[in-house]
């Protein structure tokens, strides 16, 4: 109810999460507590469940046992009402047989917002100029990687849940998540990713290790 | 919305659901033979089966190939009202397959030698049959999108379903060509368009969200 | 190397065929259009109208040309786009996909022309006969090779790819004209035949002829504007085109 | 060898054209009115242009779904002869979709009311056909792999291309019906698919070559 | 035509190799020199051409200057003949409705050698015991790509052209990707890798930069 924003005024509170499939046990139970402009670390060997932990974080599956809230209590900050989450999955989420501008253009339309930064700015920002209006499937991996993360950077909610976001980039487009990453924080925004521990995460990120799939 | 509708196929796409409507017509002289007296009566059945078919091509890929590139994901987490969503692929698919298939109704109906009286009938029985026959394939092809890769799963779910909508729809041209009144039947198949309008997009959007993840 | 080879080599080379290709441009448009104009005022004008077909037998001057432009340009494509994939030659596929919307064109006029006539003298616009028929599956192999040829994004493979489907379709056409005649003669006699070649009357077969002239002369006209533009938009970044439009800006610039 | 085939479609698929088939013959009595005296005659051609959009179904998919998730790079340096594996996939395919239309065509000639005596040309003439189709389809699959997504493309490819074989089929049952004899439409479509079988697996290995990377 | 196998038994040799497409150079020229057991590592910035360089060198696209070319001397290296590759893609190659197990059995059936290692044994080394029998649909990212390594540990190709091999693993699986290439080294034959300088490779490895996309 307050109108000033302050860290604490986006919250995101997992307690004791679990997800089964057909009774096993994919992941869990798993707590943590996350707060305005938090870096959340995932880490966890493959098959651990950091790709279902997002998937149910963004609501696509739902818990087996515990539960988690996005709490907010602020009014100013970017529309769309709360708990509005981006994800970035293993798969980009983008259409191979449009160009990127008409992917930033469709994801734009699809999320109703009319963000400040431009399609092409967001493109150019990626290292993309020059490349808005070939089909994605000319594009290479990094490129296609690059595409996604310019449709995330446009997408303001509070809450983004990034798939091990710095697969397929070089040196540069790491350096791209980062700042990314750290202008969502400065935005007072939650970031959750995965990661398998090869790229240097900044200080006070929150570490969660999900143990080895069963 | 208009992205949403664009951004689904391109508008050069559109001529060639027309195309296939006119080849698979005309499959069926060369197969029948050319002979007009044995044409004509069924010619009015076969457009509805063409009409059918030409909408099931493809239907499989509606939501599947969005569940294989990531894409619905995307549009599960945008917030948006997926039911909306629904609605906006079902009216953008219909533009695309279901008017061109009515537009050429009178060709088709010329090739066929479809007797002129019932080329009318035959628009206003597609137009609104195509649409609900639309909306059943949409459910389906949610239905079907965590199903293992098959092509004719989907087919096999849309055509019994699609049944009573062709049992009208001929049965209206039918019922013109020997001269009694098709009302019954258009109507019938106004209200199934009626149902389907606000009830297919919920169907679609619980289907996809019971899929999900 | 092959003679033939050598020959498209050297002709064939971008900048070469665009110059040329330029430069017979506006003769060959203007012997089309001389053509055009003798033969439609001898056809529509002076040749007289046929006794049984009154005036409607004026069709005749487009709906044959253009059926034989039809036939013909497929070949063309065909044709080239057998070179483009033996030798790999571009010029062929450049030519081979810049001729085939002409004939899809000419194929449509065809079939237009032809049931605008079958009106008036048949009764009906459409019937199965195995001509029409054999037509109409025409139009579609040309529909087909030119959607091929627009969903591939890379312009080289998407020419190879919808020429080799021409040439399949090559190997399809007589057969689908001799099954077509064959399966509609197992069910009716053999369709109104009007008047064969050889019973024109002369009055009426030279316009004919001056028209099939004027058809070929519009179709390389047509077929060399094309070309010239499919290679400037392929070559835009080389530096033939730049040098082929750089000295036309420039001196357009005084004037 | 045998991985090879069972790699590419699992079993339980084969029962699903045959479905689709029963059920898309199943919806012209209901299109055209179940007058035997009516659907007699066209039921030789009906179910000829059945057997080819069953075969068109998913026709598009052959060699795209290899391509989209990168089995189709394996195929071209696995060193194998690209003809051969091509072949492989189209007998595959035969075995899959064109084998149980044949053995259906018993079933399908009853509910269309084809008299018993034109059976065993309608059986011979699509297990030649269909063979021939398959051939022509997986031809234009592999031109169209490097397309954009289209639902029509592949259809719109193939079908001016079956013409004859649709004709000529349709022809040997018709002849039959009235009594004349059919060998020579059938000796065609054999001369068809001697033909098909040494050309179409090279066109095809021709196209995907052309289309790789 | 000697019959023992030296470490010279076999080559790869690029020539200022280029790849155009429409007229636009996408990398070269590029030249180096490798033999049997050596490891070569193509770095680039995203966009570079490191993956259109692998498909070049696969024979899936054909050089538009330059040259390379893959000789032996040796006879007694395992079957099939000479330069048959093996390629791990950005795309696993691997069907999604099929098991570990099939998707390996259709690949030996492909490739048509009858490898000492079984397919289960293969995907127990690559931690994936227990799941041989599951569509891949259902395993996770990580574990996916697994399977393509066990698929490729089978294939005794000289040459083994692999495309951001360490991608989506975790540290166990960049382990056994490390001593998988070095076993094929081994075995004198030669590996291409493509990365982004995130993992380090051992001593003696080439090192192939290409300049970033145009
Ligand atoms: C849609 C209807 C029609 C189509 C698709 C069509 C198609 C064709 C084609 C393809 C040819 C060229 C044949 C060849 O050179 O091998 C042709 C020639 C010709 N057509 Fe038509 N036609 C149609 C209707 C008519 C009608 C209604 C008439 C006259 C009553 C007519 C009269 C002729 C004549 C006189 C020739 C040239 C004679 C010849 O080359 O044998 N056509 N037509
Ligand atoms: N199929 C294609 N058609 C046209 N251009 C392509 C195609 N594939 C790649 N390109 C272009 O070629 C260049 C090199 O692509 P490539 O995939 O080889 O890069 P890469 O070095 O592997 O990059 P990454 O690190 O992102 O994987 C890119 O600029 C890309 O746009
Ligand atoms: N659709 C599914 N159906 C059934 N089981 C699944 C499905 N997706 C994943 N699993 C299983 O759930 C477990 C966790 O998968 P998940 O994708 O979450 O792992 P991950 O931690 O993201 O691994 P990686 O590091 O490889 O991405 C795996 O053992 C996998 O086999
Ligand atoms: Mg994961
Ligand atoms: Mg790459």
């Amino acid at each position: 109810m307050s109108v000033a924003s302050s860290p604490a005024d986006f919250s995101l509170t997992v307690r004791e999460l679990c997800f089964a499939r057909a009774g096993e046990r994919i992941f869990g139970p798993v707590s943590f507590a996350l707060r305005s402009g938090d870096l959340c670390a995932i880490a966890g060997s493959n098959g651990a469940g950091k790709t279902t932990l997002l998937q149910v974080l963004a609501g696509l599956l739902a818990p087996s046992e515990g539960s988690f809230d996005v709490r907010t209590h602020a009014q100013d900050l970017p529309t769309p009402a709360y708990p509005r989450t981006a994800l970035l999955g293993h798969l980009n989420g983008l259409k191979l047989d449009l160009s990127a501008r008409a992917n930033l253009g469709f994801r734009e339309s699809l999320l109703g917002i009319d963000p400040a930064l431009g399609v092409d700015q967001a493109l150019a920002r990626m290292g993309l100029a020059g490349y808005e209006a070939l089909p994605l499937r000319e594009l290479s991996a990094g490129q296609r990687r690059r595409v996604a993360l310019a449709a995330l950077m446009r997408d303001h909610a509070p809450l983004w849940l990034l798939d091990e976001p710095y697969a397929n980039l070089d040196a540069e487009g790491r350096n791209l998540v980062a700042s990314v990453i750290e202008e969502q924080r400065q935005r007072q925004g939650i970031v959750v990713i995965t990661t398998h521990g090869v790229e240097s995460l900044p200080d006070g990120t929150v570490h969660v290790r999900l143990g080895s799939g069963s | 919305m208009r992205d949403l509708l664009l951004g689904v196929r391109r508008p050069d796409d559109a001529l060639q659901p027309l195309l296939f409507a006119l080849i698979v017509t005309a499959l069926f002289p060369l197969a029948i033979g050319a002979d007009a007296a044995r044409l004509a009566p069924i010619a009015g059945g076969v457009s509805w089966v063409v009409a059918l078919l030409a909408i099931l091509l493809g239907m499989d890929n509606v939501y599947r190939s969005d569940a294989e590139d990531g894409s619905l994901d995307q549009l599960l987490v945008s917030g948006q009202p997926l039911a909306v969503l629904c609605a906006a692929r079902m009216l953008a698919h219909w533009l695309v397959v279901g008017l061109p298939l009515v537009l050429a109704t009178p060709l088709l109906a010329t090739l066929l030698g479809l007797p002129s009286t019932v080329v009318g009938v035959a628009l206003v029985s597609l137009a609104l049959g195509t649409g609900v026959l639309v909306a059943i394939g949409h459910v389906c092809a949610a239905l079907a999108v965590a199903a293992k890769r098959s092509v004719i799963l989907v087919p096999l779910m849309v055509l019994p379903l699609s049944v009573p909508v062709l049992i009208f729809g001929a049965g209206a041209v039918q019922a013109t060509m020997v001269g009694l009144p098709a009302t019954a039947p258009l109507l019938l198949l106004g209200a199934g368009l009626a149902l389907a309008v606000p009830l297919a997009p919920v169907a679609c959007a619980a289907a996809l969200r019971l899929n999900a993840g | 190397m092959n003679p033939l080879v050598k020959w498209f080599h050297r002709f064939g080379s971008p900048p070469t065929f665009y110059r040329w290709a330029g430069q017979a441009l506006p003769w060959l448009r203007g012997a089309a259009l001389l053509a055009g104009a003798v033969g439609l005022y001898f056809g529509l004008i002076v040749a007289p109208a046929d006794y049984l077909q009154g005036e409607s037998v004026r069709i005749l001057y487009i709906h044959v040309p253009s059926a034989w432009m039809s036939l013909f340009i497929y070949l063309f494509v065909a044709a080239n786009a057998f070179i483009a994939l033996v030798w790999r030659i571009r010029i062929s596929e450049v030519l081979s996909m810049a001729a085939a919307p002409v004939g899809a064109m000419f194929t449509a006029v065809t079939l237009a022309t032809g049931s605008l006539w079958g009106r008036p003298t048949w009764g009906t616009y459409w019937q199965w006969d195995a001509r029409l028929t054999s037509e109409l599956v025409l139009l579609f192999l040309y529909l087909g090779v030119i959607a091929l040829f627009h969903a591939i994004e890379d312009r080289r493979r998407a020419a190879r790819a919808a020429g080799l489907l021409a040439l399949v379709g090559v190997v399809n056409l007589p057969v689908i004209h001799y099954s077509v005649r064959w399966w509609s003669t197992l069910h009716q006699g053999e369709s109104v035949k009007l008047f064969g070649e050889s019973s024109m009357h002369a009055s009426m077969l030279w316009p004919l002829l001056v028209m099939a002239l004027a058809t070929k002369l519009w179709f390389f006209a047509s077929l060399a504007s094309r070309a010239r533009l499919a290679l400037l938009e392929a070559d835009s970044d080389k530096a033939w085109v730049r040098d082929t439009l750089q000295p036309r800006v420039t001196e357009a610039a005084p004037a």
